[in-house]
């Protein structure tokens, strides 16, 4: 191996002036970029129908948006399959519904339902979509990072389908969480046992109340993928195709046996780090003027202006699906709202697996 | 200065003693730049003592509990905010085997006098990693004091007395007792090691004993315990570790009746120690009724409203009369 | 196959049953490629099994455990092994806040089905760090199961049981156990949501209680007791988490006598919790004697031989004698 | 910040035929050169005798050795003074003898006698030495690391003596011990507080038995340096003189607050992991023939060619100091055996400060 070339700071990328216009789409299929384009809005609009629910008192667990942040998790999900083992975070509706989990399931979850996709058993911060590739979430920072190396870990003892097409373990998680020396564990083992994962850390430059600088002695994350010897990506993470194809990049790598990889998508959240707010939680030294900035820099406006500009969509198709969405997800949150919530009895019965009770005794 | 005083401003006020009269302490942890990261027990003392004396730091738990230690060692008073006990369980290697154990494998020549806050902080839908209240695996451990104040004064007077400390302390205080105010009186000085549990409340027919927010539902429940003609004494903790339980036992030996309240998990928690000592410290011919505990039922805390309201019953006020009122009705 | 089976040996038996008979289960953790890092217990596995399924870490133990609960959710049964429990604790936040967690706050779909091997490895002048037997904390933890093998058989036997359960366990193994032999049985299948404490010697005048090496402590004291007249029945906890400690109740029940051993730290810690449950659970008019523990002194381990010595005599079977001893010569 | 360059493998350095040569002392002063060569003469001896007294089972606590390793702590030291703050780990006989710890209490220590630089409550990997800057050390692996940032810390709000000439917070640690998560940790925050800090690793391309190839995807650690952007500096750390240089540089920018350093030493352990033997858990692939090569690199040996060979000492003068201090750790030995334990009540005195005993209530 020679000496790498190691970043540091994530210049234009950072600078909420930069990167405004419409995205170039180049030769990304049209039909993608429509899904890429309705699944934004998708977990835009679920997640302000959460806000308007948590400022109404209708749900009360915390919860984490990651409105303006939704390209990462869309763009991510393109090269992913429904047998990876993508793990999250607090900040996770973007995740979840990335890869398809159900909105009905989304609400019930977040009000605590028996019809959420854990059974109303974890709020917010606990969603899982399994069989689509989503193993679930967990608000300890940093704690799902190896979780996921070591879901990795058994798609290479699995030893892939054909060949080496190797199932990947994905790990979301921001910024703040490579404060956390687990995840360095992590990117170590994964980089010294040579598995299909990847790592894909959503830079919104901040953790809770404290931006990067305050914390950290560069903005740019990626830094710790050379150190690792780790193969990485940095991109524009509002920007849904550059998402999308870095990604693409670092899967083919690890599904083929070339070792783990590192995605940095560097983006912003729009609202406060808990909560609906966009002014109230959003960081110690963040001026209203940031946020309006980084608004130019909206992952959804982008790609639609992109889309009508190359008449791919109309203004007046996107309404309509924007109309539609809407409405499917007042529906859900209706439902969700009108289902019950877990037995009483889920409480004792789920701390061990069936309930505790004895099975018949096995034989080998 | 106002006529009451409120646990939450009272840690303030804890903070803002220690940090106005005593150089040597300082304070670091995650949300100290924040206005409400940590309820108002520090609003602005970042403003007041400046960001080298109160410092906010990046999310890692280990380093920032092994630098307040490492920084104990020479000539500093440290406290280590960590805003929930979840995540200060990612420190545990640096309380339980280098701050508790440093003064005796090295010979006591020296202790760090850190003292290591985590804040229990649960309910609202929070769910299992946003809950817990791990204070009885601390207090198994020799080596680290453990204090858990139940009263505005004692979070106020037992954190300056932890900070000023010369050893290792774990600090525990509870979100739901912020709002809880009793009569302003000014700082007591305390030294630590001359402090332990005490009764907060006389009485004759049976002895309540909690610790932090348990020991305020033990109150609740001996007022309307009270007003039925039973007469509770409670025993309040504030000490867990080293466990010095003298006081229950001279309680008991008197009311002839415990009843011990722990939010947290029973198993192996201070619930059963304090029975256990109680048991093993007076003779059985003084119990009128089986010593009983109440704890919180053992299930991570689930989220959803009602299962959450379930989780926390058994230790609230009404079940620990219930149960009070149980134990004096049977026969033993 | 020889007539004897030696603590070390079974639990290499039981590695080797499990990796012959099971695919989905590896084993991780530091040492595994030494001859010798980890006893006689793992010796050559990754020889015969190759290096694949045997894998040797890097020195993580957050991330090593974090990885096995991970694996543990896609179709694998891994093993994670810490050499020393005193190391184990790093992986803190991956046991207690994931893997117990892991199933009660995702709806019950799925539980990790991974192990969790703290080896309990003191004395030889290792001091504090080189010391620690944490299992009370973990039984304090609702999710986990944890599990204390005092004999041969039941340490290959309990540790296919483990590796073998739904769920995440937390096994307990004790180095000054691995010379310990008994005659050799075939394994039992055995189902650890079944397995608890149970009688491994009848008797009557006494309960003597142990878990893992303590266990085994009580069994020396018994023979001894039992050259005096004494009859002393001994219960292996075996499995102290989540608790049912029924088979305690049942042999005090009947000896009306109850002495806890346990080779760790008092306060919060399984001695009491069990004298706390018998309490609990029988008429006080029970007992003959009041109930008694034996523990280590509260202190970390020293290196200095003497104090060495000291330090775990309390729990050594010629203390358990003269307490028991004393237990019988005083009236209730 | 412009991106940097970040090392991979570590070359000649990890190369055993390389680097055997009397080493080139320039114009380092020749007072010193001297001190350097006996006091790693020195830490050798007493070691050999330990190794010695653990065979003849008259030491029983388990004992690291630094043999091979002794120009690391030796070169070091050089620019360490009383007031600043090392700290070390599981093998730190060398560090404590390098900054002169008493060698009565060394042996008095590993004995477990009341004598010891820890009255004999820690044994080998217990040892202290405050007042000559060596704060103590300890076996879990990595868990120093954040005590010396702290440490730095208080050096930093001490405010430095003449104007910035900080004291210095120091971390002794191995390769291994750069896989615990911890030690990136330690490093974020010594970067983002800037603080008079400096790691020293000893990387001897073993943890345990285990070669760092086999437990991280390259075998230099500055990587990481650069990826917490920490000044760096990586040398053949059986070289006394280029240790001593490089540390220099870094301790001389870290007292005047330009924040930490990073000295990576490249050595080598020629004993066992644990214990005397130099053909037992030596590491799993780790054949004969290596120690032999690597002993060529011996550090002691190079120094004393390079002052013979200058004239500034005799080979007479260097066996005549060798017995000497032979003679001085024997002695030590004798009365450490002879010395007595601690007091049976120590056990529990030492627990919490002054017996756990309250003092007069203070007033403030
Ligand atoms: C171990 C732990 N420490 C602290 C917290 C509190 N916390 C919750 S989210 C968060 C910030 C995480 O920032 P980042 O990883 O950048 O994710 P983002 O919120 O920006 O999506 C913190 C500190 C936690 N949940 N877990
Ligand atoms: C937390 C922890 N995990 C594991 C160990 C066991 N252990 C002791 S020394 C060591 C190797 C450390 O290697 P390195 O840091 O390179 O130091 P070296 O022994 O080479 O000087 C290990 C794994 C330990 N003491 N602490
Ligand atoms: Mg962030
Ligand atoms: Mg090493």
């Amino acid at each position: 191996m020679t000496p790498s070339i190691c970043p540091t700071n994530l210049g234009d990328l950072e600078d909420s002036s930069k990167y405004g216009g419409a995205l170039e789409v180049g030769d990304t299929p049209r039909a993608w970029l429509k899904d890429a384009l309705y699944r934004m809005v998708l977990i835009r609009v679920a997640e302000e129908k959460i806000a308007d629910m948590v400022t109404a008192g209708q749900i009360v667990c915390p919860a984490h948006l990651a409105i303006g942040q939704e390209a990462c998790a869309v763009g991510v999900a393109r090269f992913l399959r429904g047998t990876d083992r993508a793990f999250g975070t607090h900040r996770s509706h973007s995740h979840y519904l990335a890869v398809g989990g159900s909105v009905d399931e989304l609400f019930g979850e977040v009000l605590g339902k028996v019809t959420g996709c854990s059974r109303g058993m974890g709020g917010s911060m606990h969603l899982a979509a399994k069989s689509l590739g989503f193993a679930g979430s967990v608000p300890i920072v940093g704690a799902t990072i190896s979780m996921a190396v070591g879901a990795a870990l058994a798609a290479k003892l699995d030893g892939g389908k054909n060949g080496k097409d190797f199932d990947v373990g994905v790990a979301f998680f921001g910024d703040g969480a490579t404060e956390e020396g687990t995840f360095h564990e992590s990117m170590n083992y994964a980089a010294n046992f040579r598995l299909p994962m990847l790592f894909v850390c959503e830079n919104n430059l901040f953790s809770s109340h404290l931006h990067i600088r305050l914390r950290q002695p560069a903005s740019c994350i990626a830094r710790y993928a050379v150190s690792h010897c780790v193969a990485h990506e940095i991109v524009d993470g509002n920007d849904v195709v550059a998402v999308a194809n870095a990604m693409g990049r670092l899967a083919t790598r690890a599904r083929s046996g070339e070792g783990p990889g590192f995605l940095e998508a560097v983006t912003y959240r729009w609202r406060g780090h808990v909560g609906p707010r966009e002014d109230i939680d959003v960081g110690v030294d963040r001026k209203k003027g940031d946020l309006e900035l980084w608004k130019r820099r909206d992952p959804i406006r982008r790609l639609r202006e992109a889309l009508v500009a190359g008449s791919d969509i109309t203004d007046a198709d996107f309404d309509r699906e924007h109309a539609r969405i809407r409405a499917l997800v007042d529906d859900s949150a209706r439902r969700a709202e009108a289902a019950p919530y877990p037995e009483a009895s889920a409480l004792m019965d789920l701390v061990y697996p069936n309930g505790g009770k004895p099975k018949a005794v096995r034989k080998s | 200065m106002s006529q009451t005083l409120a646990y939450g401003s009272a840690l303030r006020e804890g903070f803002h003693h220690l940090l106005s009269k005593h150089p040597e302490v300082f304070v670091v942890g995650q949300g100290l730049w924040s206005p409400w990261y940590v309820g108002n027990s520090m609003t602005n003392l970042d403003k007041e003592f400046g960001l080298e004396r109160v410092i906010d730091t990046p999310v890692s738990e280990d380093a920032c509990t092994g630098l307040a230690i490492g920084a104990a060692l020479y000539g500093y008073k440290p406290i280590v905010i960590h805003p929930r006990v979840d995540f200060m369980i990612l420190a545990t290697n640096q309380i339980v085997n280098q701050a508790a154990k440093w003064g005796h494998m090295l010979g006591g020549r020296e202790y760090p006098a850190v003292t290591i806050r985590g804040i229990v902080n649960r309910g609202g839908q929070q769910g299992a990693q946003h809950s817990q209240s791990l204070h009885s695996w601390f207090a198994h451990v020799p080596g680290l004091k453990v204090v858990m104040p139940a009263t505005a004064l004692d979070a106020r007077d037992l954190l300056i007395a932890s900070a000023l400390y010369e050893g290792p302390v774990v600090f525990f205080d509870d979100r739901w007792l912020y709002e809880d105010a009793e009569p302003y009186a000014p700082v007591r000085h305390l030294d630590l090691a001359a402090e332990g549990p005490k009764a907060i409340r006389e009485g004759k027919d049976l002895t309540l004993v909690g610790a932090g927010w348990s020991t305020q539902q033990c109150m609740i429940a001996a007022k309307e315990l009270e007003t039925s003609g039973i007469s509770a004494e409670v025993i309040d903790i504030r000490v867990l570790g080293p466990s010095d339980f003298s006081a229950v036992v001279a309680s008991v030996r008197k009311t002839r009746r415990l009843l011990v309240v722990d939010a947290a998990w029973e198993t192996c928690g201070l619930g059963g120690e304090i029975i256990a000592n109680a048991v093993e410290s007076l003779d059985l011919g003084t119990f009128l009724a089986k010593p009983k505990r109440l704890s919180i039922q053992a299930a991570p805390a689930p989220t959803s409203a009602p299962l959450e309201t379930t989780y926390y019953s058994t230790v609230k006020a009404p079940n620990i009369v219930k149960t009070a009122r149980d134990m004096l009705a049977k026969a033993k």
